[in-house]
């Protein structure tokens, strides 16, 4: 499969999407310029993590408007699989690609640590390669990852399963602690309604090599290397 | 013409930055203060022949930019009004 | 051409007062009028007081700092230029420095600290090295006192808040917690970065009509004079009403710097380059034509303003942050501005390299400064500045309320030591710095030293950080090379070699006697330490006047240890790993509780610092690399503050499971709080499997330090020392984990 | 009683946000804004006897916690004045 992965000002885990894909995994896997228009065949674009634009005013907010944007919005509405990770994450909220918002964490500090998330939904073309249920211990590192949407919306994405990935213990049960950022019901990565545009705070691209923190993420990649359904 | 926007966070949204400062006031002895909210205060000057332009114009601003509706309340106030 | 620069309207006279305010002594002032053969314009005067400050000149060390080894067969450069560079194989030059941002944390925490943190990165890129880890060096005041919070956290988000939005990670460091630093906390950063051997850039301007070039943000009035005041002076009651405007960071500019100054960096149209430190446009320009034994014009009307209305004077202080300036090579301006553009960022020609050795300013078509080149650099002033030995400085406190005092059980001791916070985890720190981006942190903080992977490779580096201000107010020599061995054992833990040192000395007030004398013991120090382990120091920094109103800090040189592994898949550790394995100790000498965490904790005098032998030092740190690559070792911790049952304790606390130690007593050699919690010289804690244990016994025989076998590994987590105490180690974790929280939650 | 806090840059501090949106609502098309500065505001209630006593508790609060003196500049406003 061939991966675009978006090179915003202010990327910083766009070299280690490129290192996941390509070096571990052997993918095919270019950079995707932020001033470029077309994403130039790409059958997957990642918006890495990072601060772009020095996350400045909210975080996402002004990379959202970076020219390759309106390629990646319409290669979604295309059915295009897109995946952003922690401020790929956040410009999809703000570009409104995903359903709500992520805050300041309600420590208010940054968080570095690894955590783990439950696969809620393992139907989607992100979490295939996983099974409902399954715990993956993936790092997080950001300080706006606290997710909101307003209740009904919240409501609604549970019952069509768009909430994909929890926070939880090493044992896969929910917990207050387990939660660090305090995101609302424990939220941690969550799709579009059509499935094909997924966010996460959590770093896969750096859970794919035992000596880095184990490998946990690569189900994320090898579930979207399956294709789209 | 100076135009002042107010970014504040919409109700039912948790706020922890409000929460987090009212907890430091009460432990500062500030005991009586509540219902503590932080928003954005920005400031800007507009070239606008009218105020009626500045203000359109600030309007865009705010929905296209400075404000997340998702979380976010804005209001603004074109200066001489 | 050589003209007569202007006064310039409104301009305040030049005369020895004004020299004075400027922070230059009579016969400092005098030497500028004789090196001009004329009185100086008030801009001039503003240079030299920047270019010949303490800060920028090093004019109290310079002559100390010579007798420090800078060669190896490893080192590709010494210093001189913006860091120095160590080989580390494969092509690859480890380019690293650190240095302090004390007095501006101070001031403002957060800024203080986030700029301090964006000044290393630059010296470190300006180098044509990606950055690629930071460490940070924090000194606080007690947590009792009522600014430590404070100070504590803002610190930690602006160094956080920095390095995290530039994508470098942070990977190790330390804190302490003295009320010797109540008034004056220290935060020394560090950076390494990583370039080909053969594509390192220089600061040495070349080549006349050469384009001189500004990149970055627009020039304010940020931090004028923050050399020559805040950084060469004593904080007082007036240092308020000097402070000059705080400079505020802006990581996302210098990350947009770090990408296009590399990628220009390969289109080799660059001369030279330097950042924009301290007396920014001012040293950045006079210091590259001075290492090329050239001139240099610049042209002030067109350095990018943030505001209007800034004088020659605030341009050529001002020490706005992410700003650097470059030597392109003529005729290739172009390619070079292509990169700045698609960076988005500002770059504009701003003058030219001159034969005439001349540095000079021009405002307005007049010219505003005219002063050969050498006269900022190598004539500005040298002191030997008198020495005198001193009683050695207190280092522990009268025991605060509520703790235990001497006499108390081994088990009391225990916990008291793992809740204090020099002890204690520091989790709640380095859990706000990314560690991970950029995919090199094979050991990230948590451990005794960081081990950074170089892709494409085998090869690895391991790094640490270290200081013991308490041994060097004991004794400032002996302290010294304590802490550069454990910095050195630290590396040596992980398996790596050390191969290169660089330091920050961060001291009082050079002009008393008693503190120059710590400070030349000190150098002396680390001279013959970096000597015994064959560790040149390739880069460094120093930081005089941390005093305020007459108290000043214990001497604290800060000593960060590179180490080189030929294969980093072979790295241990420091936790223990599997039940059964036997627990030994390596050991250069008896621990005493001379300058040890218990006799602060609990105000006990413990007496003088022990000697150290060096060659033992370095034998002990050979063996146990030597034993860590044959694989022999299954986890390695070096004992610090808290002794070698704390050090013990935390290898039982395994993230991924904790484990339990049964301790012979009667094989520690003296249980007594010296032998459990005593500090220094040097002991290392190891776990072997059973079968290996002979064989390490024979790696390590006969080469001058103690190796014992005191006891075993458990599945079950507790933490036994026969007749001594038995303790729960998720207990122990619990008061581990918690202390630091605890207290910033109000606790006590 | 309402307060409203308005903390601003101060005069001369580099403003990275300030210049960051400035950028993107030029790119945007609204090229004729300028100055834009970033700001918090803060409201709270204050449960005070008099108007004077809360325009004392929200000055002291402003200097010892909502403002930095070093950066900031901040004004309050209480309701009903
Ligand atoms: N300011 C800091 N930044 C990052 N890591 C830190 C900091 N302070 C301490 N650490 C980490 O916490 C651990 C304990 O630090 P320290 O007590 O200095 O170790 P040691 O006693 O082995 O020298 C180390 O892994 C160190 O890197
Ligand atoms: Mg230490």
């Amino acid at each position: 499969m061939k991966w675009g992965v978006v090179r915003f000002p202010g990327s910083l885990d766009d070299g280690d999407a490129i290192w996941a894909l390509a070096d571990v995994m052997g993918q095919e896997a270019f950079i995707l310029w932020h001033k470029e228009e077309s994403i130039r065949g790409a059958e997957c674009v990642l918006l890495p993590g990072g601060f772009s634009y020095g996350d400045y005013l909210r975080t996402g907010a002004i990379a959202r408007f970076s020219p390759i944007m309106k390629s990646v919005a319409k290669f979604a509405a295309d059915g295009g699989l897109v995946i952003g990770i922690c401020n790929g994450f956040q410009i999809l909220c703000e570009a409104h690609l995903l359903p709500g918002a992520l805050t300041r964490n309600r420590t208010l500090s940054f968080i570095c640590e690894r955590v783990h998330v439950r696969v809620e939904n393992a139907s989607t073309p992100f979490t295939r390669a996983a099974h409902n249920g399954d715990v993956l211990r993936l790092p997080i590192k950001h300080g706006e990852g606290l997710y909101v949407a307003p209740e009904d919306e919240l409501r609604q994405m549970e019952e069509r399963g768009q909430v994909v990935l929890r926070y939880v213990d090493a044992s896969g049960r929910e917990s207050d602690d387990a939660n660090l950022n305090g995101s609302t019901r424990a939220i941690a990565g969550v799709a579009n309604e059509r499935f094909n545009v997924f966010g996460l705070m959590p770093h896969p691209e750096h859970a794919v090599e035992p000596m880095l923190g184990g490998t946990d993420g690569l189900k994320i990649f090898q579930s979207i290397a399956q294709g789209p359904r | 013409m100076q135009v002042k926007v107010f970014v504040t966070p919409r109700k039912g949204i948790l706020d922890p930055q409000g929460r987090a400062i009212e907890g430091s006031l009460a432990s500062l002895g500030f005991k009586n203060a509540s219902n503590v909210k932080v928003g954005r205060y920005i400031t800007l000057e507009i070239a606008a022949a009218s105020a009626q332009q500045a203000r359109d114009e600030a309007r865009r601003m705010c929905e296209q930019l400075l404000a997340n509706p998702v979380i976010e309340d804005f209001r603004f106030e074109v200066e001489g009004e | 051409m050589k003209e007569q620069p202007v006064a310039l309207p409104g301009e305040p006279k030049v005369d020895l007062e004004q020299a004075r305010g400027h922070g230059l002594a009579p016969d400092e002032y005098a030497k500028i009028e004789k090196l001009l053969g004329r009185t100086p314009t008030f801009t001039e005067l503003g240079v030299f007081s920047v270019m010949w400050s303490e800060h920028c000149s090093y004019k109290s060390s310079r002559l100390h700092l010579k007798k420090l080894p800078s060669k190896s067969p490893l080192v590709v450069q010494g210093p001189g230029e913006n860091a120095g560079a160590i080989d580390v194989g494969d092509g690859w030059a480890a380019v690293f420095k650190i240095e302090s941002h004390n007095h501006p944390s101070f001031v403002e925490p957060y800024q203080g600290a986030a700029t301090g943190v964006g000044g290393i990165l630059r010296d470190i890129f300006t180098m044509g090295a990606r950055p690629i880890a930071n460490m940070d060096s924090l000194k606080f005041g007690s947590f009792d006192h009522p600014r430590t919070r404070y100070l504590l956290g803002g610190v930690v988000g602006g160094i956080g808040g920095y390095g995290n939005c530039v994508g470098v990670p942070t990977v190790a460091g330390e804190v302490m917690f003295d009320p010797a630093y109540n008034g004056n906390i220290l935060v020394n950063a560090f950076c390494l970065g990583l370039v080909r051997k053969d594509e390192m850039m220089s600061a040495r301007a070349r080549g006349p009509g050469n384009p001189v070039i500004y990149v970055g943000s627009a020039t304010g009035r940020d931090g004028i004079h923050g050399a020559s005041l805040l950084a060469s002076a004593e904080f007082g009651k007036e240092s308020d009403a000097k402070r000059p405007t705080v400079q505020v960071g802006d990581p996302f500019t210098e990350k947009l710097l770090i990408e296009a100054c590399l990628e220009a960096g390969k289109t080799g149209a660059i001369v030279a380059i330097q950042d924009m430190g301290a007396a920014g446009l001012t040293s950045s320009s006079s210091e590259m034509a001075a290492r090329g034994g050239l001139g240099i014009e610049l042209d002030l009307d067109r350095i990018p303003l943030r505001e209007a209305g800034l004088t020659p004077y605030e341009i050529l202080l001002s020490e706005s942050q992410e700003r650097m300036l470059i030597v392109g090579e003529r005729g290739r301006e172009a390619e070079l501005m292509a990169v700045f553009e698609k960076w988005d960022l500002h770059a504009v020609a701003i003058g030219t390299i001159t034969e005439d050795r001349r540095w000079r300013a021009r405002w307005h078509g007049q010219t505003v400064a005219d002063i050969p080149v050498g006269a900022l650099a190598d004539e500005a002033p040298l002191y030997d500045r008198p020495a005198a030995p001193r009683k050695p400085l207190p280092t522990s406190h009268p025991p605060q309320d509520g703790r235990v005092k001497e006499g108390v059980t081994p088990s009391a001791g225990l916990r008291a030591l793992l809740d204090s916070p020099n002890v204690a985890s520091k989790k709640w720190v380095y859990r706000q710095y990314d560690s991970m981006v950029q995919s090199n942190t094979i050991e990230g903080p948590g451990g005794d030293a960081a081990v950074m992977r170089i892709k494409h490779s085998i090869r690895g580096i391991a790094l640490k950080v270290d200081s013991n201000p308490r041994a060097c107010a004991l004794d400032p020599y002996l302290g010294a090379v304590a802490t550069v061995c454990e910095a050195a054992r630290n590396v040596a833990c992980v398996g790596a070699r050390p191969v290169g040192i660089t330091n920050c000395l961060n001291y009082g007030n050079p002009e008393r006697p008693e503190v120059m004398w710590d400070f030349v013991r000190g150098v002396e120090g680390l001279r013959d330490a970096a000597n015994a382990f064959g560790a040149p120091v390739v880069s460094g920094n120093v930081s005089f006047y941390n005093e305020t109103e007459g108290r000043g800090i214990m001497p604290t040189p800060t000593i960060a240890v590179l180490g080189s592994m030929a294969d980093f898949s072979k790295h241990v550790g420091q936790f223990f790993r599997n039940p059964g394995d036997a627990i030994a100790i390596l050991r250069t000498a008896r621990p005493s509780l001379a300058a040890s965490e218990y006799a602060a904790t609990f105000g006990v005098d413990g007496g003088a610092l022990s000697p150290i032998d060096l060659a033992k030092e370095a034998a002990l740190v050979d063996a146990l690399v030597g034993g860590v690559e044959d694989g022999l070792i299954q986890s390695a911790h070096d004992v610090s503050e808290g002794g070698l049952a704390v050090a013990i304790a935390e290898a039982c606390f395994n993230p991924a499971g904790n484990f339990g130690a049964e301790i012979d007593s009667a094989r520690l050699g003296g249980t007594d709080a010296a032998g459990l919690f005593g500090e220094g010289p040097s002991t290392v804690v190891l776990s072997l499997r059973d079968v290996d244990v002979a064989r390490v016994e024979k790696l390590f025989a006969g080469r001058g330090f103690e190796f014992s076998v005191v006891g075993r590994v458990t599945r079950e987590a507790r933490l036994k020392v026969s007749s001594v105490f038995d303790e729960d180690v998720n207990e122990l974790v619990r008061i581990y984990r918690e202390a630091i929280p605890r207290r910033l939650k109000g606790g006590d």
